[in-house]
C-alpha cells in the first residue's frame, strides 16, 4: 500500500470505489466459477455457477452496462440456473457413479492442460497487445431508451430472428422433453 | 404546511447532513451515512408493516370466518408480532443431520437479500426514490429472480423429499408466473415509454374532466395488465391461492419443513416484505404511484398515499386468501401457460392499439375488444376446463 | 483501469469454461462450461464497447444482448436433450449417449 | 351475470359480507371470551365425583356408610375407601379414607348409578389442571364433600329428585317404623287386654 493510495483514498475516494467496484464482482465471478468447475457435488457446482452469474451481472453493471447487467441476471439467475438445476435434479445425481471423471481420450488432466494452454496465449496476446493498454474513458452509459431505439432500429432484423430463435427453441424444448405418449 | 410535510423525510435527511456538515465531515462520509440512514428507514418502515400486516392478516382472516383473531397481546392483540418474535428467536433451530449445512444455512439469507434489494427503487412519495435507475423495472424483475435460487436452495438442502418436491413445484410456479408478471408490467412501461418508476408514476398524472385519475388500472389495457400482474404477484409471493408449494396437506411445509427458530422467521419475513415489494411495485405501475386520487386529496402527503395504497392492495391479498381455494398444481401451471401468458398478450396489443388510436373513445373501443374478446373466450374455456366432473385418475396405473 | 484488466478476467473465465467442458464428462457440466465461455465472450463485448472511443454505438451491448438470448435458447434445448436422452439410456455421460439408435 | 371469473367475485362478496358483518352482528362471533367469559355449563353436563353431606357439618352430615359398593365397581379403579372404626375395633358406618383419583377416573358414572345412599354424586368443576399429580388430582375426603346445597346449586332436578326420594324413602321408614310400632303398641293392648277378657 502506497502513499498515492492513501491520499486518493482520503481525498477522491470515489475513484478507487469505481475501480474495486469492476474488480471485486470481477474477482467473486473467477473464484465460484473456478470452485464450480472443481467441485464434486453437482448441485454444488449448480449453486456457485448461480454466484458466478450474479458476479457476472454485476461486472457488467460496473462496466457502465446497466441494462446488459439487469437482463444478464433476469435470464441467467432467473432462467437458465433454475433450468439446470430443474435438470440435474430430474437426472437424480446421486445414481450418478463416474462424476467427476472426464470425457474418453482427454482426461481432467487433458481438459485443465488444455485450459491452461489457451489461458497462456490468451494473456499473452492481452498483455503484449498496445490496445489492450487502454485508459478507462470518461464514464458513460448507455441510456435504456437509446438501446431501445437500437433494438428497433438497426437490430430490428436481429430482434426479429431472436423472437422466432426463442419460440422455437420454447417449442422445440418441450417437444423434445415431452413424455411419449404411448 | 402540507408541503412541507409531503417533503417531511427528505427536508429532514438534508437538515441531518447539514448539520454534520458544518462539523467539517467530508462529503463522502456525508454520502454513506445519507445511503445508510435511506436504507435503515427503508428497511424499518417495511419491518414494521410486516408486524403489521402478520397480524393484521390474522385478524382479517379471522373475521372473515367469524371468529375474533388474536386479541389477546397487548391493545386489539397488536403486540402479536413482538410475542411471535420472541417465540420464533427462543425456539431451536434444528439443522437435519444429513443436511447440506452450509447451503441450509445459507438459504433464508439468500432469501432477504432481493427481498430487501427489491425496495430500492420503488417510488415512495414525490421525489423519494431511494436508487433512480434508467431501467428500474428492470432491477426489480432481475433482483427479485433470486428469491427462485433460494428457495430451491432452501428445498434440496433439508434433504427431505417435501422439501425438494415442494421447492421444484415452486420454482415451475415462479418461473411459469414471471412470464406474464414481466409482460404485464412491461406493458405499463410501454404506454409510459420508460422503465424508470418515476416516470411511469408521472405518466399518470392529471385528472380527466378534473376529477377521474388517469391511472392505467382505469383503461381497458391498464386493468387487463393489472389483473394479470395481480394474479402472478400472488403466485410470485406463495400466496393462496397459490401457495401450493407449502401445500400443508399434501407437503408439510414445502421448502419449509426443516427450518425452524430464527431461520424460518428470516423466510417469514422475506416473503412478507416481497409481498409488500410486489404490492409496491403494482401500487406504481397502475394505481398512479404516489398520486392522489382525487385533487383536492392532494393536501395528503404523498407517501401516505403510496403506502395507504399498497396496504390496501396488500389487503386484497388476505381477501383473496381468505376467499378462494388452493388449486391444483396442473392446473395452476396451465392456468399461467394456457390464460395467463395469451392474455398478457393481448394486453400488449391492446396497449398498443390504444396508443396508436390516439387515446380517445375509439382507442378505447379497439382496446376493449383486444382484451375483452380473448378473455371471454379463454375464459370460457377455462371454466369449462376447470369444472368440476367426474374424477379421473391420470396417474392410476 | 486498463482494458487489459477486463480481458485478462475474461480469458480467466474463458478458460475455465474451456477445462469444465473438456474435463468433466457430464452433460450439464459440459453445458455449464459453453455457458461460462458465452459469458466471457459477453464480458469482452461489453469491456471494448467500455473502452470504445465512441460510446453510443451500442454494438457492443447489442451483441451481448443477442448472446445472452441465444445462451437462454440453447440452455433450455440443450436441458431438454439431456433429460430425453437420461431417459432413454439412465445415463447423464457424454461418453454413454454414443449410440447412434435412440 | 355469468362470465368468467363471475364465481370468484360471489366468492369475494360472501367473504366480504362475512367480515363487515363480524363487526355490525356481535351474534356471527359464536367465540367465547374464555378466562374472561365463563360457559354456562348445561344441568347434566358432568365431570368428577363428589360426596353430598347434608346440614351444615361435613363429618355428621354425610350420607356415605362406607358400604364399598364404588370401589367394586368402579372400572378404573380410582376410588379407595378404609372404613372407620371406633376405639374399641367395631366398624362405623362411615368412611375413615375415601380417595378418589381423578387422573385415572373417566367419568362413567357408574359409581353415582350403584350407590344405595345418594351419597356419590358427579360434579362440574372443569379447571383441574395442575402440575401436582398426587397433591392436585388425588382428591380426598375433605376436598370431596360438598354440601346438599351446593349439589342442589349445580344439579337442581337430579337433585331435587334425590330429595325426594329419599324423602319418600324417610317417610317409609317412618311409616314402616310407625306401623311396627302401632303393631307393638296393638299387641300390648291385646296382652294388657287379654286378661282383662279372661278374669
Amino acid at each position: 500500500m502506497n502513499c498515492e493510495f492513501l491520499k486518493t483514498f482520503f481525498t477522491d475516494p470515489m475513484k478507487l470505489v469505481g475501480e474495486w467496484f469492476v474488480i471485486l464482482p470481477a474477482l467473486v465471478l473467477l473464484l465460484s466459477t473456478a470452485a464450480a468447475v472443481v467441485v464434486r457435488n453437482l448441485i454444488h457446482a449448480a449453486l456457485l455457477l448461480t454466484l458466478s452469474f450474479i458476479a457476472l451481472g454485476i461486472t457488467f453493471i460496473a462496466l457502465g452496462a446497466e441494462f446488459v447487467g439487469f437482463v444478464q441476471l433476469l435470464v441467467y439467475v432467473g432462467a437458465v440456473a433454475m433450468i439446470i438445476v430443474f435438470a440435474i435434479l430430474l437426472t437424480r445425481p446421486d445414481q450418478l457413479t463416474k462424476s467427476g471423471s472426464a470425457l474418453s481420450g482427454i482426461g481432467p488432466a487433458g481438459g485443465a492442460a488444455i485450459g491452461f494452454a489457451l489461458l497462456a496465449a490468451l494473456l499473452t496476446f492481452v498483455f503484449s497487445s498496445p490496445m489492450a493498454r487502454k485508459p478507462l474513458p470518461a464514464s458513460v452509459s448507455a441510456p435504456v431508451a437509446a438501446i431501445g431505439e437500437a433494438l428497433m432500429g438497426d437490430y430490428v432484423v436481429v430482434l426479429i430472428v431472436i423472437g422466432v430463435l426463442l419460440t422455437a427453441a420454447l417449442v422445440g424444448a418441450a417437444v423434445i422433453a415431452m413424455e411419449d405418449k404411448p | 404546511m402540507m408541503a412541507l410535510l409531503d417533503r417531511a423525510p427528505v427536508e429532514l435527511l438534508h437538515w441531518f447532513l447539514g448539520v454534520l456538515g458544518s462539523f467539517g465531515v467530508p462529503a463522502w462520509i456525508l454520502a454513506i451515512i445519507s445511503a445508510l440512514i435511506i436504507i435503515g428507514t427503508i428497511i424499518g418502515v417495511f419491518l414494521g408493516l410486516f408486524a403489521l400486516t402478520s397480524v393484521m392478516e390474522r385478524k382479517i382472516l379471522a373475521r372473515v370466518q367469524n371468529r375474533y383473531g388474536p386479541n389477546r397481546v397487548g391493545p386489539f392483540g397488536l403486540f402479536q408480532p413482538v410475542a411471535d418474535g420472541i417465540k420464533m428467536i427462543t425456539k431451536e433451530d434444528l439443522v437435519p443431520r444429513t443436511a447440506d449445512w452450509v447451503v441450509h444455512l445459507l438459504a433464508p439469507v439468500v432469501m432477504m437479500v432481493p427481498a430487501l434489494m427489491v425496495l430500492a427503487i420503488l417510488p415512495y412519495g414525490r421525489g423519494m426514490v431511494p436508487a433512480e435507475f434508467d431501467a428500474g423495472i428492470l432491477y426489480f424483475f432481475a433482483v427479485g429472480a433470486g428469491t427462485e435460487v433460494a428457495v430451491f436452495m432452501a428445498g434440496w438442502a433439508s434433504n427431505n423429499k417435501y422439501s425438494v418436491l415442494g421447492a421444484m413445484r415452486a420454482i415451475a410456479q415462479m418461473i411459469s408466473y414471471e412470464l406474464p408478471l414481466v409482460i404485464s408490467a412491461i406493458v405499463a412501461a410501454m404506454i409510459a415509454g420508460s422503465l424508470s418508476p418515476s416516470a411511469i408514476v408521472a405518466a399518470q398524472s392529471g385528472f380527466a374532466f378534473g376529477f377521474l385519475p388517469q391511472w392505467f388500472a382505469f383503461t381497458p389495457w391498464g386493468f387487463a395488465a393489472a389483473f394479470i400482474f395481480y394474479i402472478c404477484a400472488l403466485a410470485e409471493s406463495n400466496r393462496s391461492p397459490f401457495d401450493l408449494p407449502e401445500g400443508e396437506s399434501e407437503l408439510v411445509a414445502g421448502h419449509l419443513t426443516e427450518y425452524s427458530g430464527f431461520k424460518y422467521a428470516t423466510f417469514f419475513m422475506a416473503e412478507y416484505v416481497g409481498m409488500f415489494a410486489i404490492c409496491g411495485m403494482f401500487v406504481t405501475l397502475f394505481l398512479g404511484g404516489w398520486q392522489a386520487p382525487l385533487p383536492f386529496l392532494d393536501i395528503v402527503p404523498s407517501w401516505c398515499w403510496f403506502f395507504g395504497k399498497a396496504c390496501f392492495v396488500a389487503f386484497t391479498m388476505i381477501w383473496v386468501r381468505a376467499t378462494v381455494p388452493r388449486l391444483r398444481i396442473d392446473h395452476l401451471l396451465a392456468f399461467a401457460w394456457k390464460f395467463l401468458l395469451p392474455m398478457s398478450f393481448a394486453a400488449f396489443l391492446s396497449a398498443a392499439a390504444w396508443h396508436y388510436a390516439g387515446r380517445g373513445p375509439l382507442a378505447w373501443l379497439t382496446s376493449l375488444a383486444i382484451v375483452g374478446i380473448p378473455y371471454l373466450v379463454l375464459g370460457t374455456a377455462f371454466t369449462n376446463r376447470f369444472a368440476v366432473s367426474r374424477r379421473t385418475y391420470q396417474f392410476s396405473e | 483501469m486498463t482494458l487489459q484488466i477486463v480481458l485478462a478476467i475474461s480469458a480467466v473465465l474463458f478458460a475455465l469454461g474451456l477445462a469444465a467442458a473438456l474435463s468433466r464428462s457430464n452433460a450439464i457440466m459440459i453445458l455449464i462450461g459453453i455457458e461460462l465461455m458465452l459469458g466471457a465472450a459477453n464480458l469482452n463485448f461489453i469491456a471494448f464497447w467500455r473502452f470504445s472511443d465512441n460510446p453510443s454505438d451500442l454494438a457492443g451491448i447489442m451483441f451481448a444482448i443477442f448472446a445472452i438470448a441465444v445462451a437462454a435458447a440453447e440452455a433450455a434445448v440443450g436441458l431438454a436433450i439431456i433429460i430425453l436422452v437420461h431417459r432413454k439410456i439412465k445415463s447423464v455421460e457424454a461418453d454413454d449417449a454414443s449410440n447412434l439408435k435412440g | 351475470m355469468n362470465f368468467p371469473g363471475s364465481g370468484i367475485i360471489k366468492g369475494l362478496a360472501v367473504t366480504a359480507r362475512n367480515m363487515a358483518g363480524s363487526y355490525i352482528e356481535k351474534d356471527r362471533l359464536t367465540t367465547e371470551q374464555y378466562p374472561e367469559e365463563r360457559p354456562t355449563l348445561p344441568e347434566n353436563s358432568r365431570s368428577f365425583p363428589f360426596l353430598v353431606f347434608d346440614g351444615e357439618d361435613p363429618e355428621s352430615g354425610m350420607r356415605c356408610t362406607s358400604c364399598k359398593i364404588c370401589e367394586k365397581e368402579c372400572p378404573p379403579q380410582c376410588i379407595y375407601i378404609v372404613q372407620d372404626r371406633d376405639a374399641a375395633g367395631k366398624a362405623l358406618k362411615r368412611p375413615k379414607v375415601f380417595d378418589i383419583d381423578i387422573a385415572v377416573c373417566m367419568s362413567c358414572q357408574i359409581c353415582v348409578e350403584v350407590c344405595p345412599f345418594e351419597s356419590i354424586r358427579m360434579d362440574q368443576v372443569y379447571e383441574l389442571s395442575s402440575y401436582d399429580r398426587f397433591g392436585a388430582l388425588v382428591l380426598d375426603k375433605p376436598k370431596l364433600l360438598k354440601s346438599n346445597a351446593y349439589y342442589h346449586g349445580i344439579h337442581p332436578t337430579e337433585a331435587a329428585e334425590t330429595d325426594a326420594r329419599l324423602e319418600a324413602d324417610r317417610k317409609k321408614k317412618e311409616a314402616a317404623a310407625a306401623a311396627k310400632a302401632a303393631k307393638v303398641a296393638a299387641e300390648k293392648v291385646v296382652k294388657a287386654a287379654q286378661p282383662e277378657a279372661q278374669p
